[in-house]
């Protein structure tokens, strides 16, 4: 875990932020919980997401949560960081790998630029061993002070 | 539609299994291990994850509401949550009209799995639409 | 074996308007049990789940999680622009959107969430009407680990009653 | 073995008033999620579509209530009790039970939900009973769920049974 030891940032304002800062990381352990729950909102019941027996005839292990949970875990983590008051402009995200059912899902953000109250970000999402699931970019923007 | 004692209500039919009990689940917030984890399920002593009665609940409303028509009303119902409602099974809601008692219809109302063993067995009390 | 999946006609298709949707008005209950189930185990933060708190924001109400989908569970209306087939959420199909333009796919078996992107624009909020408007993107290929993979994407554009942008979204399908 | 679960404070508590908890409105959202579970996969009837009113096994609370107090003494409110009622607050003995099953229901209906409605939910002690079954000796209880509307009217008055061993 790389995050573990850094510094965590709260909601912040722009002039508290410097590149190399790591977000506090948002942190699930995934299973069926989770995945039915994100399936309730989002009317996403996949057999795979709900039945092992179902992700086994894909030729997964077992059963694995969708990537567009990935995708929530990752905009909660860039929530967290802006605070109320700051906007996420853009948000891009590859699917790597499965999330496999009882893994603990990370999702971390470490701050790589700032242009004014624009604030780039590289994300992602990683399991207990490190392999990374879902990697990406986000720029938000922050309230200035 | 002349209503008389005995007469069987048009059925309502679900193959059952994740699919129909995660969705309810997600409408009643109802997230509970036993019914979205076989291994949940077989620790309970039920072979497998097994769905709500609170399905098979709205299973018999649904064949009742389409009966009665858009005008009628359920005025009471009562079931017994007999056998589990496994994976896989066919589970199909049943009626027949017991009593007629001026608008007030009786009805023996229960869910069936595709061999005929009753999962929920029950009553109920409805006035058709006008 | 084919040197490339990608015929003229999926590349003449680039550009398409597909289908159309557009939502029930967002209510509250649908942003609190959205951020519920995403922030779960843990409580929703309160800007999704309590009025009074929101309003004390910059939006001044109570506005969606930036993924949340107003389209999830049903749409008011749906329009399909082309008349080859459903829209790919709706079925379980590699070739579905392809079908949908009316164009032969190429027949791959397999298919894979390659990710999205997403710019995002105003906020949704409480009673916003939400028309998606969905459009074929690029295509591309490349060799890799499961063989020669299919890079297609999928354009969806969101506008608020008031004409905002609300987000544009990037899909990328891979498919083997 | 147990001899009997039944003591005085088991036997007393029949009829208590135990917790009121209040809804948030009804939503026409609410009513076609809801809708569509149920019918699934057939689509559901145009009326819930358009949320004309719910269907009568509809749950206003699902999801949480919006508020929730505890009507029992001494009973902070801080465990909201969704199903069956608060038998720790009301001084039950604690019983270690191997299975706990849904036994059955039992419901009378009022006034319909529509969009809008705020339904009130109080609940009370039904009967506690005992049987010997096969596992033992088993309680059956009973909790009793009355909802009202915003103006009063009775909704539904449901008696849930449950079946411990």
């Amino acid at each position: 875990m790389n995050s573990s030891s850094a510094p965590s940032i709260p909601a912040s304002a722009i002039s508290r932020i410097q590149v190399g800062d790591q977000l506090q990381p948002f942190i699930r352990r995934t299973d069926f919980d989770n995945w039915n729950r994100y399936a309730a909102v989002n009317d996403e019941f996949l057999p795979h997401s709900m039945n092992d027996e179902a992700a086994r005839r894909e030729g997964f292990p077992k059963a694995f949560g969708m990537g567009n949970l990935q995708w929530s875990y990752v905009h909660s983590l860039l929530r967290a960081f802006i605070g109320p008051d700051g906007s996420i402009l853009r948000v891009d995200v590859q699917f790597r790998n499965p999330n496999l059912r009882e893994q603990t899902v990370t999702a971390h953000g470490t701050v790589t630029g700032i242009d004014g109250t624009t604030v780039s970000i590289d994300l992602w999402t990683q399991e207990d061993e490190g392999a990374r699931l879902a990697v990406g970019k986000a720029l938000v923007s922050l309230p200035s002070g | 539609m002349t209503v008389k004692v005995g007469d069987e209500l048009p059925t309502f039919t679900r193959e059952t299994g994740f699919a129909n009990w995660n969705r309810y689940a997600a409408v009643n917030d109802e997230f509970v291990p036993i019914h979205m984890d076989d291994a949940a399920g077989e620790a309970a002593g039920n072979g497998g994850a097994f769905g709500m009665g609170n399905l098979q609940w709205a299973y018999l409303h649904n064949m009742l509401r389409s009966w009665i028509g858009e005008n009628g009303e359920i005025l009471s119902i009562e079931v017994q949550f007999r056998s589990p409602n496994v994976k896989g099974q066919t589970v199909t809601a049943k009626g027949v009209v017991t009593a007629i008692d001026g608008d007030v219809i009786s009805l023996d109302v229960w869910t069936e799995q595709q061999e005929g063993t009753k999962l929920a067995p029950g009553s109920a009390k409805v006035k058709m639409g006008k | 074996m084919a040197d490339s999946n990608i015929s003229e006609a999926m590349k003449a298709a680039v550009g398409t308007e597909t289908s159309r949707s557009t939502s029930y008005p967002i209510s509250e209950s649908d942003i609190r049990k959205w951020a519920m189930a995403v922030y779960w185990p843990d409580k929703a933060p309160a800007v999704f789940t309590d009025p009074a708190a929101a309003a004390k924001t910059v939006h001044g109400r109570l506005v969606a999680p930036e993924e949340f989908n107003p389209f999830a569970w049903a749409a008011a209306k749906n329009e399909l622009l082309l008349t080859g087939g459903l829209p790919s959420r709706m079925v379980n199909d590699p070739d579905s959107s392809e079908r949908a333009l009316g164009i032969e796919g190429p027949g791959l078996k397999f298919m894979l969430n390659g990710g999205m992107i997403c710019e995002y624009g105003v906020r949704m909020g409480v009673g916003d009407v939400i028309t998606g408007t969905n459009s074929v993107g690029e295509y591309s290929e490349r060799e890799g680990r499961l063989g020669l993979m299919l890079f297609s994407r999928g354009v969806s554009t969101w506008v608020n009653q008031n004409g905002e942008l609300v987000r544009r979204t990037t899909n990328t399908l891979i498919r083997y | 073995m147990t001899e009997t679960y039944l003591n005085d404070t088991v036997i007393n508590a029949k009829g208590t008033l135990c917790s009121r908890s209040v809804s948030y409105p009804i939503e026409a959202s609410a009513i076609r999620k809801w809708a569509m579970a149920v019918y699934w996969p057939e689509p559901a009837p145009q009326k819930f579509m358009d949320a004309e009113y719910a269907p009568e096994d509809f749950d206003a609370f699902a999801w949480g209530p919006a508020s929730y107090a505890s009507l029992l003494p001494g009973d902070d409110s801080s465990v909201v009790v969704r199903h069956g009622i608060n038998e720790r607050a009301l001084g039950f003995p604690e019983w270690k039970f191997r299975a706990g099953l849904n036994g059955g229901m039992n419901c009378t209906y009022g006034v319909r939900m529509h969009v809008g409605d705020v339904i009130t939910d109080v609940k009370s002690v039904g009967e506690y009973t005992e049987r010997q079954g096969r596992n033992g000796l088993m309680l059956i209880t009973q909790s009793i769920s009355t909802w009202t509307n915003q103006r009063d009217e009775l909704v539904k008055r449901t008696i849930n049974t449950g079946i411990c061993y």
